[in-house]
């Protein structure tokens, strides 16, 4: 469904991404894990067009997207839930969702999602008139969630949903990311919660300082020491 | 207590056109980190074109007023398209020096198309003034003032209800993550240059038949609208409202029993006095770290 | 340098019982540690730990909701940043800690403004004082940026350095202030591991000279390699504290970095 | 690339608009500079005088000339900037070499050409400023047509008794024109046994008075004196009416262009008095009945509206003066027609121009004394009240 | 070479008087000088602390207004009665005094303004611009308000019973603004090469970094602030004896426009940006007033500044130094590498 051939990004001077191909099949989750500063939010910055890429090729559904805007690649069914959760602060939790169904004209089926959004988060539905950026972390990452949701992808492209979240709230995040892909979206997810993340995903590639050091299927790696030492640096280095 | 009264009157009638200027002014400045010394020559634009379309092509006034606001969206995102695009990611300075150049291109402009006499235009209103009590207003200025409200009412409605205000609204709080709705940044730049120039027209097609219009017009415009946008907060369209309302208060209060020579003194006092305590304006909210 | 060798031991940093509170964001709960003359401390922990906000507070870009920082026994607390940088803790930044359009050479000349001693009407009326001073500085620059191994790009834009020089000029800079203790933000990070090894051996050269050094920093060989000692932040608390190797084989910090087996894995590894 | 060709054709095409402007000489020609305001706020007003001088120089041409050689007007824009007004002095003296000057339209822009008058010994007439100051402070090549406020307020004198004012409010432009008027008329009103009331200001550039009218209306004050240029006294009018004041309104000044304000505010302007110099609309009463009809005839013929008029006939007059005085000096240098300007006497559009003098001793200005009128605007017409 | 630059041009500049005899066009190198010393003045803030004082008009004009009264003499009531006589002093004294009290102008508004930074700034400083305007305007009493202080006299230098020279001849009168453009840009030269300079460089360029050095950033601020008030003020002060005159108009906003204009067009944050710049704006009138009418003046008054704003943004000066640079295929200003010379 999505496939990344040796990209490269830099951000001025620093080359972030020295060559990452990685492929995401239909229905598919997977995981992208590795240290701070590896280069994974960078991945999902260049995939979405949000970034562009100085060497390599993207191709979503069999057509090439390499050069394609922000717009254009939303368009096509790739949601990006943005690191940090992105929501936007001084608007309402109705108005967020409506920001994620903005490329779609089909008014009755915006509405339908969102009932499906407010019935998968209760929570939200009963702040739909309160801004976002009142809303406490948790609420937050679920209103982005939901925000991408609106968009009807056939992708989703989480970034970090754990980060700086409690660790209850953690668990309840994953298992909605599950659930989405349960409901047969296909999910990219990057994360530093490293086996949480391998636990869940059918597929895993860990990116050390923007190059891929290894892939497998999440049972494969997470047995593997390599990981470990990826993050907190062992004696193989 | 006769002329407070009135001073309450008038105090609402001139806040309400100095709203009007204000939250162009302040979307634009807001959304796009436009210092726009244009703004004012958008306003006698707007007083021109109802002078030409009502009085030399005979038009309905009312009719005139709603072609001069199109006009306006129309030169603004004329500008935005090729003066501000060209220059995107350039310093606020660079942008401003761009936007005082075309002030003098288009003040002057003005002056050698229409000469410098003030022109003036005459309304389907009557002459003598409506009088409640103590207080006289005149039909001109009531019309002025429900227009301007209406108009008020309906950016408000548009930047709060409409798909395009939310996509504003969403770039003003965090543009990347607005082109990563797929909310096409370029043209919500264009959208709101055209929109707070269309406000900037529709202000000057209001307080053109009120006042007179001349080329000098633009410039006490330009500086009443920033100083209004101070007041309020950069960004935001309530404070820009009650910002107009209060720098119109102060005015009257300070002509009618200050001094009328510090009447003009009175806004940037206030607004010296707000920046100082509290520098964000008195209606933004701290803007966001990161 | 100027670091007077004291006897190690002798606490140089000591931060008690802080809290910073953003709105209702905790961002740190309560953080008790200190830093030992002529220490190498590392301050770890996932994203959004702290670290930063830590980073803040003993520097003076923010005020602590709650709790006290001394430095040497003054307290740090109610400081601006450049009168805490007057003190002798000067810190580097994460992302751009050089003056991009500016030469090497003058952002140390930058660097070394505390230490100029020319007033305003000697500068003014170009007085000896002014001359023998600036002389002084410049002699002073070409050290530093010798003792970091990048005074052959003295003439270069900093912008136009490499990422890793860049981070070696932002050191420079830092070293150029004067400092007693030196603060590290993340000094190694978008650095290949040639220029990490080259940083490590200038941080033990800083280290030789008796320069107290708290660092952090998201590449775990680099701490693991040169710190004395480790402090593991997670959610704005102080999960765990020790010696390098403790710190690798302790289950709390693998857990707040790797997180752990929501349903299928045992707790530990 | 093609916005520098965009920008290519926008001068091409200003230099094509710019031949329209350029001033034609011809050798046996004697020059005439002419210092106005013709951009910047003083602009409309700058404009009309021009106009007016350029009918004075094409009538004086077509009988001729003067010492039998034509006139030739070179005018400059003083942008509405008292620097820019010495600069261009400087320019019209040094470079187009002119013997005499018509300028400079404001007060301040007056002022700031003084000194270079003195420093090369060049003489202007001033048509339109109102400062004292101008041919007090000691500048013999000063010789002025309009009248200072003090002029208008003695002559304003004769007529006070008939308007029967028991007190005044004064509501007056912040600049030096409408603070001298106040001072001026003021004095007048208080030796006559009118009481003074408020003294407002409205700055140059404002458009909404209301405050001040408010303050007015609620003041016992049966009469409101107005100083002020025409666009801000339309304003004034209107916004007088919309307020409900129906107190008598006298304005001072000169130049109010009661056309322009019939047209503009309407019924506003109705039963307002006002002091002119020139009568137009009253050909046969001004004191030289053919001139008059000329100069109206010619300004028609132009396709000017009528309306300006009234501010024109200063430029009109200013040349004529300058001209007169070029005769008497028999050759067209400095000192010739400075000295000469004491002898002009002839009669202008508002009553005779011959120069009395003012200021200290041994530098004296010239000052000429013009008539005075009151006039009435009543139903959309302008009369002469009987009083 | 580029160190005798500025050496030349002040030299050539000298000899103008002595084959230029057309005082008009000497007039308009006066003017056009004393404007170039006030966006020389206001360069300091905007290029060098990255503050842009849109009401720096506020200074030239103080400047003006004090010299102007030092030497006519005033007598006011101030309130509660106390009445305050001047009796006039010498001109030169004035100037003086005009330059202290605009950089203590500057002092005071440095220290409250720069509370705020960026647009909030720039407004502050428009609003106290149009504030002492409105003094200027309104206290009649002290400044004659709109009816102009009139009859200043000319700069004479001297002392009581040493004899004077005055300037009264423009001659003298350009070699006098020359002399006071040429010591503030020593002024400002020192300042910016000395390590004030690289403290108000930092600071523009990433305050966080600057204070975590150890600079000070408020009193850099405002050191910047008086020194370009002061240096305003003194610009103001040969402005007012030189036209005679002067009345609120010196607070037109216009005039900070154009001195805006002459900094970015020349280059922001270079010496010879504000000069470039200057002549270039000073002059373009000059020259179109002999071949366009009145607006056309304007008018490409104002799209020329578009065209430079777009083609070369970082102005001027910058774009030629940069190609001579790549000429030289040496990439350094020649200043740096002298230092780094004398380092090593």
């Amino acid at each position: 469904m999505l496939e990344v051939r040796d990209l490269v990004c830099r951000y001025g001077k620093v080359e972030a991404l020295k060559g990452i191909s990685l492929s995401v099949k239909q229905g598919q989750f997977v995981a992208l894990i590795g240290a701070n500063g590896a280069g994974k939010s960078t991945t999902l910055r260049a995939i979405s067009g949000v970034l562009s890429s100085a060497a390599g090729q993207l191709s979503f559904e069999g057509q090439d997207i390499t050069r394609c805007s922000a717009r254009e690649i939303i368009g096509r069914g790739i949601a990006h839930c943005p690191e940090g959760r992105r929501v936007f602060p001084d608007m309402t939790v109705d108005e967020n969702l409506d920001m994620g169904a903005y490329l779609r004209p089909d008014r009755a089926g915006i509405e339908q999602d969102r009932e499906r959004v407010f019935g998968m988060f209760p929570r939200l539905a009963e702040r739909r008139q309160q801004v976002a950026g009142t809303l406490s972390g948790g609420e937050q990452q679920m209103l982005a969630i939901s925000r991408s949701i609106m968009s009807r992808p056939k992708l989703m492209m989480f970034d970090e949903p754990s980060l700086g979240l409690a660790p209850n709230i953690v668990e309840q995040v994953f298992d909605i990311i599950d659930n989405i892909r349960k409901s047969g979206t296909t999910v990219l997810m990057v994360e530093q919660n490293a086996y949480s993340a391998l636990e869940m995903c059918d597929y895993a590639y860990l990116i050390e300082a923007g190059v891929i050091v290894l892939s497998g299927t999440g049972e494969e790696l997470i047995d593997n020491k390599h990981i470990r030492d990826a993050y907190l640096g062992g004696s193989g280095h | 207590m006769t002329e407070f009264l009135q001073h309450i009157v008038n105090m609402l009638i001139l806040g309400s056109t100095y709203a009007l200027l204000g939250i162009g002014l302040t979307l634009i400045f807001g959304i796009m980190r436009v210092v726009n010394f244009a703004h004012g020559e958008l306003y006698a634009f707007g007083a021109y074109f109802v002078y030409f379309v009502s009085i030399l092509l005979g038009l309905n006034f009312f009719l005139s007023i709603l072609v001069a606001i199109v006009a306006g969206c129309l030169l603004g995102a004329l500008i935005e398209v090729v003066l501000l695009r060209p220059m995107r990611g350039a310093d606020i300075d660079t942008t401003m020096l761009i936007m005082i150049g075309a002030m003098i291109v288009m003040q002057n402009g003005e002056q050698y198309i229409w000469g410098g006499v003030a022109k003036s235009v005459n309304t389907p209103f009557p002459q003598a003034p409506l009088v409640i009590g103590s207080v006289s207003v005149s039909w001109l200025s009531v019309f002025v003032f429900f227009a301007s409200l209406a108009l008020i009412a309906a950016s408000y409605l548009l930047i709060n209800r409409t798909k395009l205000g939310k996509a504003m609204r969403a770039t003003f709080q965090d543009r990347d993550t607005a082109s990563l709705m797929g909310v096409n940044i370029q043209m919500i730049y264009m959208a709101t240059f055209a929109l707070g120039s269309s406000l900037a027209a529709a202000a000057g097609a209001l307080l053109g038949p009120v006042y007179v219009i001349s080329p000098q017009m633009g410039n006490i415009a330009s500086l009443k609208a920033f100083a209004i946008v101070i007041l309020g907060g950069l960004g935001s369209i309530g404070g820009a409202t009650i910002g107009g309302f209060m720098l119109a208060f102060a005015e009257e209060i300070g002509a009618g029993y200050i001094s009328s020579g510090y009447r003009d003194a009175m806004g940037f006092l206030i607004i010296i006095a707000v920046l100082l305590f509290k520098p964000t304006g008195l209606f933004a909210r701290a803007e966001r770290i990161g | 340098m100027s670091v007077a060798s004291v006897a190690k031991a002798q606490p140089a940093l000591s931060i008690e019982h802080v809290a910073v509170h953003f709105g209702g964001l905790i961002a740190i709960s309560d953080m008790t540690f200190t830093v030992n003359e002529g220490e190498v401390v590392s301050l770890i922990g996932p994203n959004g730990a702290g670290k930063t906000t830590a980073f803040n507070i003993v520097t003076g870009f923010l005020r602590p909701t709650k709790g006290t920082v001394h430095y040497r026994g003054a307290p740090l607390t109610d400081l601006k940043p450049h009168e805490v940088a007057s003190r002798g803790l000067v810190r580097t930044f994460q992302r751009t800690s050089v003056f991009q359009s500016v030469n090497v050479f003058e952002n140390v000349m930058i660097g070394l403004h505390r230490r100029g001693r020319s007033r305003l009407w000697d500068t003014l009326l170009a007085l000896p004082r002014e001359k023998a001073s600036e002389r002084e500085l410049r002699t002073r620059a070409s050290e530093i940026l010798a003792m970091v191994g990048i005074e052959h790009r003295a003439r270069d834009l900093a912008g136009s350095l490499a990422y890793g020089d860049q981070r070696l000029l932002g050191v420079a800079m830092a070293l150029a202030a004067d400092p007693s203790m030196l603060l590290l933000d993340e000094p190694v990070s978008g650095m290949n591991a040639t220029e990490t090894a080259r940083f490590m051996e200038l941080l033990a050269r800083l280290r030789g000279l008796g320069m107290t050094i708290l660092l952090v920093e998201h590449d775990m060989p680099m701490v693991m390699g040169v710190s004395d000692r480790i402090v593991v932040l997670n959610y704005g608390r102080i999960i765990a504290e020790g010696p390098p190797a403790a710190i690798q084989g302790n289950p709390e910090v693998i857990r707040a970095y790797l997180g752990e087996g929501v349903k299928k894995r045992a707790r530990g590894s | 690339m093609t916005d520098k060709k965009k920008f290519l054709t926008v001068f091409a095409a200003a230099a094509m608009l710019s031949a329209s402007f350029a001033t034609q000489g011809f050798a046996q020609t004697i020059k005439i500079g002419v210092n106005e305001p013709l951009t910047g706020p003083f602009a409309a007003s700058g404009t009309y005088v021009v106009n007016g001088a350029k009918i004075a120089a094409d009538e004086i041409n077509a009988k001729g000339g003067v010492l039998g050689k034509k006139i030739e007007l070179v005018i400059e824009d003083n942008k509405s900037n008292p620097t820019e007004a010495a600069a261009v002095a400087e320019k019209l003296i040094t470079n187009d070499k002119v013997p005499v000057i018509m300028g400079a339209w404001g007060s301040s822009l007056t002022l700031a050409v003084m000194p270079k008058l003195l420093e090369y010994k060049v003489p202007m007439i001033v048509e339109t400023s109102s400062s004292g100051k101008i041919t007090t402070s000691g500048n013999p090549f000063i010789f002025r047509i309009s009248p200072p406020s003090s002029v208008e307020a003695h002559a304003f004198k004769d007529i006070l008794p008939k308007l029967h004012i028991k007190k005044a409010d004064f509501l007056v432009i912040n600049n030096d024109w409408g603070r001298g008027a106040a001072e001026d008329f003021g004095k007048v009103l208080k030796a006559n046994g009118v009481q003074v009331g408020y003294v407002e200001t409205m700055d140059q550039a404002a458009q909404d008075m209301s405050a001040q009218l408010s303050k007015m209306k609620s003041s016992d004050a049966d009469t409101i004196m107005v100083t002020t240029a025409v666009e801000q006294l339309t304003l004034v009018l209107k916004q007088a009416a919309a307020l409900g004041i129906k107190k008598q309104i006298v304005t001072t000044g000169g130049s109010q262009n009661p056309d322009q304000l019939i047209d503009q505010a309407g019924a506003a302007a109705n039963g307002t008095y006002h002091l002119t110099t020139f009568a137009p609309w009253f050909p046969d009463n001004t004191p030289d009945p053919k001139a008059t009809n000329y100069f109206l005839g010619e300004w028609k013929k132009r396709g000017f509206n009528f309306a300006g008029a009234t501010e024109s006939f200063r430029g009109y007059d200013g040349i004529r003066t300058i001209v007169a005085g070029i005769e008497k000096a028999g050759k067209a240098e400095p000192a010739a027609i400075a000295a000469a300007m004491w002898d002009v006497n002839f009669t202008g559009l508002n009553g005779k121009i011959k120069f009395e003098k003012q200021g200290p001793a041994g530098k004296e200005s010239g000052q000429s004394i013009p008539n005075v009128y009151l006039i009435k605007i009543e139903n959309g017409k302008i009369e002469l009240p009987k009083l | 070479m580029k160190r005798y630059l500025p050496w030349i041009a002040l030299i050539a500049a000298a000899s103008i008087p002595l084959w230029l005899h057309d005082p008009y066009i000497l007039n308009a190198f006066i003017t056009t000088g004393i404007f170039i010393i006030a966006a020389m003045s206001l360069n300091l803030l905007l290029g060098y602390t990255g503050q842009l004082n849109l009401g720096q008009v506020a200074f030239f004009g103080i400047g003006a207004y004090t010299s102007a009264l030092v030497s006519l003499g005033f007598d006011v009531e101030l309130i509660g009665g106390i009445r305050v006589v001047h009796e006039p002093w010498p001109v030169w004294t004035g100037l003086l005094i005009g330059i202290v009290v605009s950089a203590f102008c500057g002092y005071i508004v440095g220290k409250l303004s720069f509370r705020v930074r960026g647009a909030y700034f720039v407004i502050v400083t428009i609003s106290f611009a149009e504030v002492v305007r409105l003094v200027a305007l309104n206290w009649v009493e002290l400044t004659q308000g709109p009816l102009a202080l009139t009859s200043i006299p000319p700069v004479t230098l001297g002392l009581p019973g040493l004899g004077y020279y005055d300037f009264f001849s423009k001659q003298s009168y350009f070699y006098l603004v020359l002399g006071v453009l040429a010591i503030s840009y020593i002024i400002i030269s020192r300042l910016v090469n000395s390590r004030t300079g690289r403290a108000m460089v930092a600071l523009k360029e990433n305050e966080s970094l600057a204070v975590s050095v150890g600079i000070d950033v408020t009193s850099y601020l405002v050191l910047a602030a008086v020194v370009s008030a002061g240096i305003a003020g003194a610009a103001g002060g040969l402005y007012a004896h030189y036209l005679k005159i002067i009345d609120p108009d010196v607070f037109l906003f216009l005039y900070t426009v154009t001195m805006v204009i002459m900094v970015v067009t020349g280059g922001k944050g270079t010496l010879a940006g504000p000069v470039v710049g200057g002549l270039i704006f000073g002059f373009i009138p000059v020259f179109s007033r002999s071949f366009v009418g009145p607006e056309l003046q304007w008018i490409i008054y104002g799209v020329f500044m578009i065209v430079i704003v777009f083609v070369l943004p970082e102005g001027i000066v910058p774009a030629i130094e940069k190609w001579f640079a790549s000429k030289d295929k040496s990439r350094m200003p020649e200043s740096t590498q002298a230092q780094v010379q004398d380092a090593s």
